[in-house]
């Protein structure tokens, strides 16, 4: 397919116009989090510091464990990424391929859920959590998050796009469920898994409001509760060091997506099923 | 008992009548084609009978148990989609392997049917590629060999051949008759390859409009085909049908008319009825440029070159007269005589469109003598 | 959705369908436990004049509904809401889809990095986010604002300024948001049908006319998708900025439905006020999704 | 929290904060330790509340409604009529006359009386002991004072702030004030009840007199008007201070160390303005401390924890990590308190001695109260703004909040 | 100049070659038909005239201008898809209008080409329908109206009648050579059925393996083949190849042998060679009972029944030679005797598998002399 160059051109202006505005950000985040904070304070407009140091980071580690709290957060954003993707691609497989009585009706009610507002679920959600004795603890952070219909509404969209014919010829075959769902449904629904596995990976990985409530003592925090120990209005916040929790915050993601970004991007682009 | 019986068997979609009041049995280990023209519902017939539409109405039996409600994976049926249906993510390989790893099939077994069918429909260089880098042709190859190498019970075929070309069409059918030979399943094939038909079919269904028209073997439905429909469906170019008025004997074609044979004569006499259509394969007239007694006379008006043969359309008191012809010698507008083979005529009520049926001991130029009944179901 | 009834024989597994409800039994679980209970918790809260933690609560009736709904507050803050959820649809399901279908179809190079890069950001926290914008878009002394003086150009006082705040809160909630929503509607976009597309091009129609008649349709299923957490993503998402950065100030012109739920519940302990508004909200949205369900599902394609 | 003891026998009790790592968090941490390492009966387990101290009473909520609660909680002034109203406590003096006859007279040995009073609710009753102090106070850039010519002593009173601002915006061309403007009312209390106003009169809201207009007009004018104060949020204002685009800040000494670390310009602190012959009245901010805890075991524990934060060493460091001022009289001169800290950060100096003029934050009272200091905010917005004048503004306010009120 | 030339156009996917260096011109106004073995590269040589396949290397030429770089739009190229790339979104008539609706074309207009293409492919009835809704007939004439509708100068169809019964076949493919006749475009033209093939083709570009194995009349191709590959490919079944050893007139096939007549005999002596294969197409042999002059005797193997034919298998000393006979009255084992028309046989350089050409003056049996050159590429 062939395009007019003028025209693509003016799209390339715009990309990159875009991508600057996007990346610099991150790209000053990175810059600031090793400027010591009064550097941070003069020279605003250096992106890369002057007087670069360590300090911040030093600051972290000193006061933090912060692997610690690094390693409860990806056990956190793992096994509510792993959890939610199954049972969201279980249901979507019954709303797809199954029919029984209430089907609309529970499929309506699930996917109204992603407009309850968190704050409504919030009191009785720890509620919950208290008397099952997970205060302070992953599991108790984890839970409530996996009620999230996002999943099931994605894997639900992409899979009603699989030519019914190809399962057809499975069930033909004699194919178990499982089978089917292993060996055909969720390769050609590949696409949908990663986009919503990266997106409840990235949002649990950065969730802050739920466990703020949950997580108690400093060995179990997770990233985002790090990062507002160096919040405060009244003393004033530490925006270097900051920045610093902010890097490592994004590192772990940044370089999961990095190492699979092949994979990822042409899990998008080798989708396939037409 | 791998028969599969239709019974009053009705398929509906939205308003839409598909398949109307079906009856008829496909016998064990027969190889059953379904013809009939594009959108009569042949397609819909082999969902049915793999449990992939609901039956409206009616009962479907295989196996002599009735099945309308028995899941797919429970019916021992193999099937090629018109579509081909290949899944995309696996190579051609797994495609063909995926059904039977899954039965747990030993692998030297797998193995072994997977050579045999890559070989059989020229696969091989294939193996790893997948679907969408392969051409119309190839895939279609896939789908059949998917489907062959699961030796089902029943095996059913949309189209399977019909993005091959002529060799590989001829070569691949003669496989799937040896596999069928060593198998035996019951085979229901879809085609609109009619020498496909003949060459495979121990008999031919035919479908119009979702309702049956004749059930019999390829002799017959060349032959003695039981209507209007069957005889110009079948054979290409298809069957002539003239409007005649039929005269104790005479055959009267606008003002000319030739006289039938006296077996032909004291059948169609006896039969009772005169208001006939008169039917004539291009195939069994004889042209000649000089008078003949048994012709009419018309008027070339075009000459079709179909290979090895030439069609001449000729335009006979109004109505047009397909012959076929092994000369090319023939001009646009020349004067033509048309003869029909007295032992390959047709005559059809012209009301009903039905075959009046054809006088005993009617020799035909090959010897043998078709079964003289107006079939249509069975 | 008539596809769905079309489904259901085609395969039949009525029969089956036990195994149906036993894939849902584990969302169900979740969902009862989780969001269901809570949620039925709420409107019982509804009725009830309480501050969570007082051991009495007054039943009064309707009264946080009439307040709710015959406060003016309310409606700025609807109003809010829906500026929050245009703003916001533009942003990141219009644009994005623009870029993915760019991308796509008439670039030729460069693609992965501009995927990449446009995902970036996705991975950053919100509340990094915030205060990392907070910083650099101080109207005095961040560094947009410097440069844009070297041109004798000033940046508007936007965390003071109605209007602004929900736009520059909007770009800052884009900003996160944008490159998810990208690469979401890329892949559906990427997974049509060349041969459909090259159809159309052979035709010569236009790129205008192959992404609002072909690209558009095809890929309405993600696109709905993309289009339904967008605005989820305009409630729940501008949360954080919101929070962080303007508490929905000033006097209310960032607060959106979902802060204000918050800000009620956490901030001045009118629970009952708080769950009133919640519900409505809900009511709201929901109807929204009914109408979705009524009149777009139907024409979303999809292939079965 | 429950009944909780370790392996070693100690009780284990829940100290709840909001000391964030620029904001004493390093000191908590450290006090904690301490105190766990020398005592043989309790643990404590210091938790952070991001947020301030909403963010604590938010947790203390949910907590609450699950039917826990910690032992030792930081409560925030502005919150303690609802904390007093809402939460069981108990007072202080309460457990150390059951368990601790010892410190009988502790509090009252070691605390001015005015300074106790700040940790009283509307009906007279001790919730809590004041922990963390803090006074508003204005800093100034000398450079730009200097710059414009201006006495780099600072301004005393509030009307030589707006005189300064206008020469400095005019000189230079920078701000002259930023008033600091975070989610509640404590400097706007000070500005007004400097002024002879008074937030509350009686148990009714009464901000509205003569002299609270004057004040709020003060400040709009010179945000509206003269354009020569910067209306912005908390951070970005303390930004624009500290990177020289602001010549004075009026901001809680607990800014402290972060403008002095990293201000790099001649930058001092002076006391919190008067209005022109009038006595200045300033609201404490901090934090009290007040005992949470259910059981008696953990009471005791609880006391025992507090009283060991109330030394004069612990205070000390609690003070020279947070730049709160200390709430004991004793400590500032103390040898082993702060006595050569004070002579190294002389930005403390005008925090410590404006104490004497310290009033109780206000609080309005009832289950309303928060909705009150809500509109109170929602009013300054619109002020500031200059989208109503404050006459209309302040009274129309003052009467729905006293319609609120019981 | 609405001609199209290929000049050393070569395509590759990856490392296999699939169009290896392409040279021929399609000329303006003709109707030109690819045929060629599944996989050959047909669909990829459409693909690059439409633009939408990159030319890994040569020219492609279209109105005399290099079109490797121009944009599929601007080609005014219509096609009929392999697999149709039906839009599944819209309609039936949405499809076949939506390219004229985009061209801004008179109502009218659009409504008066949908009419007639709606009737020459008897979708009266489906235009509200989806493709889904659809048997793969019924979508291939879709396909097929939304291409015919366009009139573009240049018209390219991929097997568009592959999936239709033979009545509608021949019907659709009469109204496109009447809309040919009105518009004149420049047609190429993929199919596998060699009755389409001949009817409809002005030329026939045989392809094999990605390479061009002869491009000349269906006449020409049919009785002039280029070579073993074109001779065998073309017609059903194939031309009887046979090992055989030439000396002086006599053509020996194992231990028999039988006579060319003189001005055979003087051509092949004339062109020195003699290591020869035999070439003759089953409907061009003679079969008898009884002992031929001309002939060899075999024994018949297996009938297969084609219709309104018969194949005769028949072993001749050990190889296998099909002959085609309009008599069933052959017997498996029987003895009979085969006889080769000598004006239809052929012969082929054993090494180049290329023609050696016929005789001057050979003459055919329906009287017209082809021209005797050999022909491969033009
Ligand atoms: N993406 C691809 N990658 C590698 N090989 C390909 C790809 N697409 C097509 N091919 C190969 O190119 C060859 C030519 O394909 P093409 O589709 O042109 O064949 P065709 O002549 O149209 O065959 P058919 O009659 O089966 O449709 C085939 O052998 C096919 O396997
Ligand atoms: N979902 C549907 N809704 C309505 N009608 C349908 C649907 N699916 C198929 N049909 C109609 O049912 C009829 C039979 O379809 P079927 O696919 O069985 O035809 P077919 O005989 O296989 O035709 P072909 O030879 O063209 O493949 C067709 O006329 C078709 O239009
Ligand atoms: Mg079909
Ligand atoms: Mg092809």
């Amino acid at each position: 397919m062939k395009i007019n160059r003028r025209v693509e051109n003016v799209w390339h202006l715009i990309f990159i116009i875009t991508i600057l505005i996007m990346i610099l950000p991150v790209i000053y985040a990175i810059g600031m989090s090793f400027k010591p904070l009064h550097d941070a304070y003069n020279n605003v407009l250096n992106i890369i510091p002057i007087h670069a140091t360590l300090e911040n980071y030093i600051t972290l580690f000193d006061t933090l464990p912060i692997f610690r709290i690094t390693w409860n957060t990806f056990i956190v954003a793992t096994v509510a990424t792993i959890f939610k993707l199954i049972t969201a691609f279980l249901a979507a497989y019954a709303f797809v391929y199954f029919s029984f009585k209430g089907k609309e009706i529970l499929y309506f009610l699930l996917i109204g859920t992603i407009f309850i507002p968190f704050t409504v679920t919030m009191i009785p959600n720890y509620l919950i959590i208290s008397n099952l004795g997970m205060l302070d603890n992953v599991w108790g952070v984890i839970l409530p998050q996996l009620a999230d219909a996002v999943g099931i509404f994605l894997i639900r969209q992409s899979m009603k796009n699989i030519p019914l014919s190809l399962i057809e010829v499975a069930r033909l075959d004699n194919m178990s469920h499982g089978r089917i769902m292993k060996d055909i449904v969720l390769p050609l629904v590949r696409p949908a898994i990663t986009s919503v596995g990266i997106w409840f990976f990235i949002s649990t990985w950065n969730e802050f409001v739920w466990p703020v409530l949950i997580l108690k003592t400093t060995e179990n925090f997770t990233l985002p509760l790090a990062l507002q120990m160096f919040i405060s209005s009244e003393g004033g916040t530490n925006f270097t060091v900051a920045m610093a929790v902010s890097v490592i915050t994004m590192i772990i993601p940044l370089i999961l997506y990095l190492s699979f970004q092949k994979y990822i991007i042409g899990t998008f682009t080798s989708s396939g099923i037409k | 008992m791998k028969e599969i019986k239709f019974e009053n068997v009705r398929k509906v979609y939205g308003d839409t009548e598909v398949v109307k009041d079906l009856n008829f049995t496909v016998r064990e280990g027969e190889r059953l084609i379904l013809l009939g023209p594009s959108g009569c519902g042949k397609s819909t017939i082999l969902r049915m009978i793999a449990g992939l539409e609901e039956i409206t109405s009616g009962n479907l039996y295989m196996n002599g148990q009735r099945v309308n409600d028995t899941p797919s994976g429970k019916r021992n049926v193999s099937m090629v989609f018109q579509n081909y249906a290949l899944y995309p993510h696996m190579t051609v390989k797994q495609n063909i392997m995926y059904a039977l790893k899954v039965k747990k099939i030993e692998k030297k077994e797998i193995e072994r049917r997977f050579d045999f069918v890559l070989e059989m429909l020229q696969l091989r260089g294939y193996e790893n590629r997948l679907p969408k880098q392969l051409s119309g042709g190839q895939r279609q190859r896939v789908a059949l060999a998917r489907a062959t190498v699961n030796r089902s019970d029943f095996f059913l075929l949309d189209e399977p051949l019909s993005n091959l070309d002529a060799q590989l069409r001829v070569s691949a059918r003669k496989e799937l008759m040896k596999i069928h030979e060593m198998f035996g399943q019951t085979i229901v094939y879809v085609t609109h390859d009619q020498i496909e038909a003949t060459t495979f079919a121990d008999r031919i269904v035919l479908m119009y409009n979702g309702e049956l028209q004749m059930i019999d073997t390829p002799d017959n439905v060349y032959h003695r085909p039981a209507n209007v429909f069957t005889a110009k469906f079948i054979g290409s170019p298809p069957t002539n049908i003239l409007n005649i008025e039929y005269d104790h004997g005479a055959v009267r074609i606008g003002s000319q008319s030739f006289l039938l044979n006296e077996i032909w004569k004291d059948y169609v006499n006896q039969t009772g009825t005169n208001k006939l259509l008169f039917g004539i394969r291009p195939e069994h007239i004889e042209l000649s440029p000089v008078s003949a007694q048994k012709g009419v006379r018309g008027q070339v008006k075009y000459i079709e070159n179909q290979g090895n043969n030439y069609g001449v359309y000729i335009n006979v008191e109004g109505q047009e007269i397909i012959a076929m012809s092994e000369s090319k010698n023939w001009t646009d507008g020349q004067d033509v005589y048309v003869c029909p083979v007295m032992e390959k005529i047709h005559f059809f009520d012209k009301d009903t469109e039905r075959n009046i049926g054809y006088p005993q001991g009617l020799e035909m130029k090959d010897g043998i003598t078709y079964s003289n009944e107006r079939k249509v179901n069975v | 959705m008539s596809s769905l009834t079309a489904a259901k024989g085609k395969l039949h597994i009525n029969r089956e369908n036990a195994f149906g409800y036993l894939l849902l039994i584990p969302s169900i679980i979740i969902f009862a436990v989780f969001t269901f209970w809570p949620f039925i918790y709420t409107i019982y809260l509804s009725f009830f004049e309480w501050n969570m933690i007082s051991p009495t609560k007054e039943f009064v009736g309707l009264k946080n509904y009439t307040e709710v709904l015959s406060d003016p507050k309310t409606y700025r803050i609807l109003g809010n809401t829906f500026l929050y959820i245009i703003l916001l649809l533009i942003i990141n399901c219009v644009i994005p889809y623009i870029f993915a279908f760019v991308i796509d179809l008439v670039l030729r190079k460069y693609k992965n990095f501009y995927k990449g890069a446009l995902f970036l950001p996705a991975f950053i926290s919100l509340v990094v986010g915030s205060i990392l914008f907070t910083w650099i878009l101080n109207p005095v002394s961040g560094p947009v604002a410097i440069l844009f003086n070297w041109f004798g150009l000033e940046i508007p006082n936007w965390t003071k300024a109605e209007g602004w705040i929900i736009v520059v809160l909007s770009l800052i909630t884009s900003w996160k948001v944008f490159g998810y929503n990208f690469i979401l509607l890329y892949a559906s976009i990427n997974g049509i049908s060349r041969e459909i597309i090259e159809a159309a091009r052979m035709d010569n129609v236009s790129l205008v006319r192959i992404f609002f008649q072909i690209i558009l349709p095809m890929s309405s299923a993600t696109g709905i998708y993309v289009f339904i957490i967008t605005i989820v993503q305009s409630l729940q998402y501008v949360f954080t900025p919101v929070k962080v950065i303007s508490q929905g100030g000033p006097d209310y012109a960032s607060s959106n439905l979902i802060y204000h739920a918050y800000h009620e519940a956490f901030v001045v302990y009118r629970t009952g006020h708080s769950a009133a508004i919640s519900i409505v909200t809900m009511a709201l949205f929901l109807l929204l999704l009914f109408l979705e369900f009524r009149y777009v599902e139907r024409g979303v394609y999809y292939e079965n | 929290a429950g009944n909780e003891s370790n392996e070693d026998g100690k009780t284990v009790i829940e100290y709840w904060h909001v000391n964030a790592e620029t904001q004493g968090g390093q000191t908590v941490t450290e006090l904690v330790e301490e105190f766990n390492a020398q005592s043989d009966t309790v643990e404590v387990v210091a938790k952070y509340n991001p947020d301030m101290y909403k963010g604590l009473m938010q947790n203390m909520q949910a907590e609450a409604a699950a039917g826990n609660s910690p032992a030792v909680v930081q409560i925030g002034w502005a919150f303690m009529d609802y904390f007093s109203g809402n939460f069981e406590y108990t007072p202080p003096q309460n457990v150390i006359d059951e368990h601790f006859p010892d410190d009988a007279t502790f509090l009252e040995d070691h605390f001015l009386p005015n300074v106790m009073d700040l940790a009283k609710n509307s009906d007279g009753e001790q919730v809590g002991v004041p922990y963390s102090l803090s006074t508003p106070v204005l800093y100034i850039n000398k450079d730009i004072l200097r710059e414009a010519g201006l006495d780099t002593d600072g301004p005393q009173t509030w009307e030589e702030v707006k005189e300064f601002s206008e020469v400095i915006k005019e000189e230079t061309g920078n701000y002259g004030l930023y008033f600091q403007e975070p989610a509640d009312n404590w400097a706007t209390q000070a500005l007004l009840e400097s002024n002879g106003a008074s937030f509350i009169k009686d148990g009714q809201a009464a901000f509205a007199s003569e002299e609270g207009i004057e004040a709020y007009q003060f400040l709009t004018d010179m945000i509206v008007e003269d354009e020569t104060a910067l209306h912005i949020g908390w951070d970005q204002g303390v930004q624009s201070f500290i990177d020289g685009s602001v010549a004075m800040a009026y901001t809680t000494i607990a800014q402290r160390s972060n403008i002095q670390d990293n201000a790099q310009f001649d930058v001092a602190a002076v006391e919190s303005p008067a209005w022109e012959g009038k006595e200045v009245k300033l609201p404490a901010g901090g934090a009290m401390l007040a005992i949470t805890a259910q059981e008696e075991e953990e009471q005791k524990a609880a006391w025992e924890f507090m009283s060991y934060l109330y030394s004069v060493e612990a205070m000390a460091e609690w003070t020279k990590g947070t730049g709160y001022v200390p709430p004991r009289h004793d400590v500032s001169e103390a040898e082993n308190g702060l006595n050569t800290y004070l002579e190294e950060n002389e930005m403390m100096t005008p925090a410590i001695n404006q104490m004497d003029g310290v009033v109780p934050w206000a609080s309005f009272p009832g289950n309303a109260g928060l909705q009150a200091e809500q509109m109170l905010l929602d009013l300054r917005e619109q002020l500031l703004e200059g989208s109503i004048s404050p006459e209309e503004g302040l009274k129309t306010t003052q009467d729905e909040i006293n319609a609120l009120l019981p």
